[in-house]
């Protein structure tokens, strides 16, 4: 059945009139997505190719039955219209904006948790379920329907697993870009949370990279609530200590965060770790073909 | 972005925060008129620089007079600490210590919290407290929900063994840098030591703090702040130009879209035995004019001996990377070779223009891991 | 504790909402160097009196002169409204009003969070509006997790429609008022008219604003606004005795521990054929002293026949009650019978207490219903 | 098994050394509730009568297991003593103080009500289960062990009714009282909900006022969801309109609100309704005895 986007989603895009909100809105619903409504605050009542826009999350949901928003604003508006999705009632919040402030994210985040509304991001590529739906920037075509569940923490680089798995013959059934700030909503124990319980998934792959210890949370996490088959891939093997690599998720200092600490947290768990993409798309495929 | 001990006084000072009372000097003569202007009595001159270990390598000195404040700044500035030459250096009071505490803010990504650290053994290096004393070190998660209340500091104060006396003075300051942490969107805000001084007041001695590069719009005046000097002036160039660059050792230019994917191509480099001569990261969507300007950054480094573009358009597309590969063959001599993979949003179109302009010097190819083995083939190895 | 119009503009100026400029005057002379103060020009005379409607009342009055200000003050004063006497005005600027709107925050007890209530249909009864026109009055909870943010304001402006041209002077009271509210401890903050001028501006043409009486310890500038005067004299003295305490018609004089069983006690006291003389909750916990001063509260009213003291104990000692019966029998001179209704904490020493003493005029009884009874006896009857 | 306190009820008394935070702590103890600790900054380490006074309610917790708190702070303390309880992982807080400002519970209910945490009070006499535990200030020599469960607004008044079935010879599983304040922390609905579900509880009692509306939608929830017998009181048939009678609860403008409109409310849907004490004991005692 997929997970977080499906034939049930039904979006809501807020800053849909925008250049890249328009242009990504219009792909996700050509790949098949119910795309419902777009907000742009004074252009209620126009549309964008037939999507109906409106003024606030509340009237598109009210008129619409909108259940999952993608935000698509600058970033300091962003956290302002995860508080006005979350307010009105949406379940799941993808936020694709990128450069959100570290302290506005804590407060969103903090309020969205205890409540139990699922967010994707920020500075996330999104999720797209081959076949069934995709919301955000996840280049469909890469992507074929199957039963690998694939959950990263990099955009690009989930494109890359997702290409090289794709030509060994092997299809997903989502793939989730959790997004790599300091603070993101989804991490990736609440994905394989998902993903266990998804009939549709045989087996996870992670891709994580240096910094923080998120992926060695997931490996006591799989330790003990996992029972499919889990690989990984690390990237970061050859960055130096101290220096922070782009997003904030990639800040080494020390041993603790390295490539090779986390490869050996996750094989120690019984996950088998790639240290490029070829081989993690090797190790599944040999896995699948046991 | 990583602020100096003085801005970060200044900072404390702002939020009320009890801090000594200094100046900035740039010469010897700037640090004798700051001594004097501070009363002529003892001053501490101390180098400013973005790293730590400054004490043990001579870059903190008691001076008795203005004349002697002006000899030692002498000495310090130039000095050379872990690779940071000291350009300036801050001239304050010297105050009575009777105790050094520590006490920090950092933001905590994996709790997703504020974490709040205090110890009564300050002035030292807090790692080896943690791990020789982790009984003399509180850690305690501020919950972003409640925000720091009365029971928190007192939970903080209890728990690390301050006297009671003490918890008035430390308390104040614990909640003013809790204020700052927030109001000026602060990742780290390190008061090592605190000082508890013989009358028994609290005194932060010490500032390091680091402020959200995303938040920087909307605080200028920190923004203002920055050392422009002090960078590396290709990673100065890459921050003005919006591409995350960081500067590395090898021949082997990387240009890519997403940290991950980027760190991803390092790796593969170096497994097929080059070795990269940087990280960049032109980032989600970027336009033709990004990638001239990225290139820019590139080039300026004279040991690249290749260049390796790795594209998997998502929110980027790939015919804007080749409008802007193209575009810069025309407007930059590049003398290098350049390896382009092109993948995902628009990439048949991104491969045509390429194929079509053929330009000389561009080695188009399909795979990741093709594209880093021509690449490291053309830079000549490791 | 409510405030009067120029009290809540006061508050409304502390906070940046846009407001009249005016001042007020306790007499017609003051009303006319009022007006001159503005600039001399035309000015509206507003009594201040803590009581809607007033415009009808004749209230409210437009002078073109300072001259006419002071005629007009001369008017207002001493106006009766609604029992409330007009005891000072209120001199303001008039201004060009092309638009009247309503904006409210009201703290909603059963949603448990603040309501905000915005019209294009103000100026008049907005209760009127909200059942002939529910559609023209925009109604939003805060949710008080996530505070006033610009979506927030965003929907209450599409949602009232508001025209976009004015969104952002609206807004902006919005904005300020939800500061007030909270930095204030507000319970209510009303403005209407919500005035639109001629020029497109918004400002805030009144105010009603109450605020939480168990705030007040931490806004002792509203605590000095009150106006003693304005009170019943009993219900002062209760509330400067802390007491609880209303007045009402009747004959019985009623004193018990707890809104809950006062109100119970009126209730029956009127079911047996009395008729109570006033509502008295002396809270819980209360001493002998506190006894003593309620007693007092009581008597000051000459209606009175007898009184009844109805005091289930919890946390408040029945021993304590019995003690400040005893003692304000002592200090006072109490003419009318009391029935005494003992019962919970300390219930058995308590009756013990007054049955050894066997005050004259004090009737101890073991139930609530026969206590009532044996009061209206003692009264009289209704 | 009774509601909110029972055996199980590990109790810590924050403002323990306190005249009134001494008295009834003891009195509770004396009733054979489980007093395990006391709180009061700076006199950790010391102890009332026998009962170990901690700094923070943290230490408390970690020290005795306490799963329950009673507030004997200041009223300008007592948001702040919530905060730290619920931080120190207490489940269920009895606020028994009173006069604490309406926006600081507001923000003390917003923190607690998504996160599961019980909160009686403020300005309540607590909770009694008859037989197994008393945290609060209601004088528990007036109840018997019982199967009538008593919810009330008002402490007093819940005495005073709790007195009037006694004398009936009927007994209570747990007498809770809610407070009477503008933010309370368990509604009717809440307490209907606990004693629906709880086995020794044959029949309800609700203790009402004028002011509000919770009654009312007390009355919706029993037709909806209560198969258990209901009946109710309601306090201020003679409250003139438009005066505030003691706490903001008593608060009445124009119809709405008022005793009359709840006890029509309450009936429609079945309950029975009694206009004094008495009376409402008498009904209790004819259902009982039928």
């Amino acid at each position: 059945m997929a997970i977080l986007v499906t034939e049930q989603t039904r979006l809501v895009v807020q800053g849909i009139t925008g250049r890249e909100g328009t242009f990504h809105t219009l792909r996700n619903r050509d790949y098949g997505t119910t795309v419902v409504a777009g907000v742009t605050p004074g252009k209620g009542g126009s549309d964008v190719d037939g999507i109906p826009v409106f003024d606030t999350v509340a009237d598109a949901v009210r008129e619409t039955g909108a259940n999952t928003s993608m935000v698509f604003v600058p970033p300091r508006f962003a956290a302002d219209a995860m508080f006005e999705a979350a307010d009105a009632g949406i379940g799941l919040i993808v936020c694709i904006a990128e450069g959100i402030p570290a302290h506005e994210m804590l407060a969103v985040y903090t309020y969205l948790r205890p409540r139990g509304i699922r967010l994707l991001g920020p500075n996330c590529p999104g999720a797209l379920s081959p076949g069934r739906a995709n919301v955000g920037i996840i280049p469909a075509q890469v992507f074929a329907q199957g039963g690998v569940g694939l959950v990263s923490r990099s955009g690009t680089l989930t494109y890359q697993i997702g290409a090289e798995l794709a030509q060994s013959g092997l299809g997903n059934s989502t793939i989730v870009g959790i997004g790599g700030d300091p603070v993101v909503g989804t991490s990736f124990i609440d994905a394989l949370e998902l993903f266990e319980a998804d009939e549709q998934t045989e087996l996870i792959v992670i891709v994580g990279e240096i910094g923080g210890n998120e992926e060695e949370k997931a490996a006591d996490y799989i330790a003990a609530h996992v029972t499919k088959p889990v690989f990984a891939y690390i990237a970061g093997f050859t960055a130096p200590p101290g220096k922070t690599m782009g997003h904030a998720g990639a800040i080494i200092s020390g041993s603790a965060g390295t490539a090779a600490a986390k490869k050996e947290a996750l094989e120690a768990k019984g996950v088998r770790v790639g240290t490029n993409p070829t081989e993690v798309a090797e190790l599944v495929t040999a896995h699948v073909g046991r | 972005m990583d602020l100096y001990e003085h801005q970060g006084k200044e900072l404390f000072a702002r939020f009320g925060i009890a801090t000594t009372e200094g100046r900035v000097a740039f010469t010897p003569a700037e640090a004798r008129a700051a001594a004097e202007e501070l009363g002529g009595g003892r001053v501490v001159v101390k180098a400013q620089v973005l790293t730590g270990g400054r004490g043990k390598a001579g870059g903190v000195k008691v001076a008795d007079s203005p004349a002697d404040a002006e000899a030692k700044a002498a000495g310090i500035l130039g000095l050379d600490i872990k690779g940071h030459i000291t350009r300036r250096v801050w001239v304050e009071k010297a105050v009575s210590i009777a105790k050094e505490y520590y006490f920090s803010i950092t933001f905590d990504r994996g709790a997703k919290a504020p974490l709040f650290m205090l110890s009564t053994m300050g002035g030292m290096d807090i790692e080896a407290v943690a791990v020789d004393h982790p009984e003399a070190l509180a850690r305690l998660h501020l919950d972003p929900a409640i925000g720091l209340k009365p029971f928190f500091v007192r939970r903080l104060l209890f728990a690390a063994g301050v006297p009671k006396p003490e918890h008035v003075g430390v308390g104040e300051i614990i909640a003013r840098c809790d204020t700052m942490f927030r109001e000026m969107d602060a990742m780290l805000l390190e008061v090592n030591p605190l000082i508890i001084t013989a009358e028994g007041a609290a005194i932060a001695a010490d500032a390091k703090v680091t402020i959200d590069g995303n938040a920087l719009y909307r605080h200028a005046d920190v923004e203002a702040m920055r050392d422009a000097a002090a960078e590396d002036p290709q990673e100065r160039m890459a921050r003005e130009r919006d591409v995350t660059y960081v500067k590395l050792d090898g021949t082997v230019g990387i240009l890519g879209n997403g940290a991950g994917l980027v760190m991803s191509t390092l790796d593969v480099v170096d497994q097929v035995g080059g070795s990269p001569a940087n990280f960049l990261d032109v980032g989600g969507g970027a336009d033709a004019a990004k990638i001239v300007t990225a290139l820019e950054v590139i080039l300026s480094d004279p040991k690249v001996k290749a260049i390796l573009f790795n594209i998997f358009g998502g929110i980027t597309r790939c015919d804007e990377v080749a409008k802007g590969i193209l575009a810069a063959l025309d407007q930059l001599t590049i003398a290098v070779p350049i390896v382009v993979r092109l993948d995902g949003t628009n990439d048949v179109e991104g491969r045509r223009l390429l194929s079509e302009a053929a330009p000389p010097n561009v080695y188009p190819e399909r795979t990741m891991l093709d594209a880093a083995k021509r690449v490291v083939a053309l830079a000549g190895g490791r």
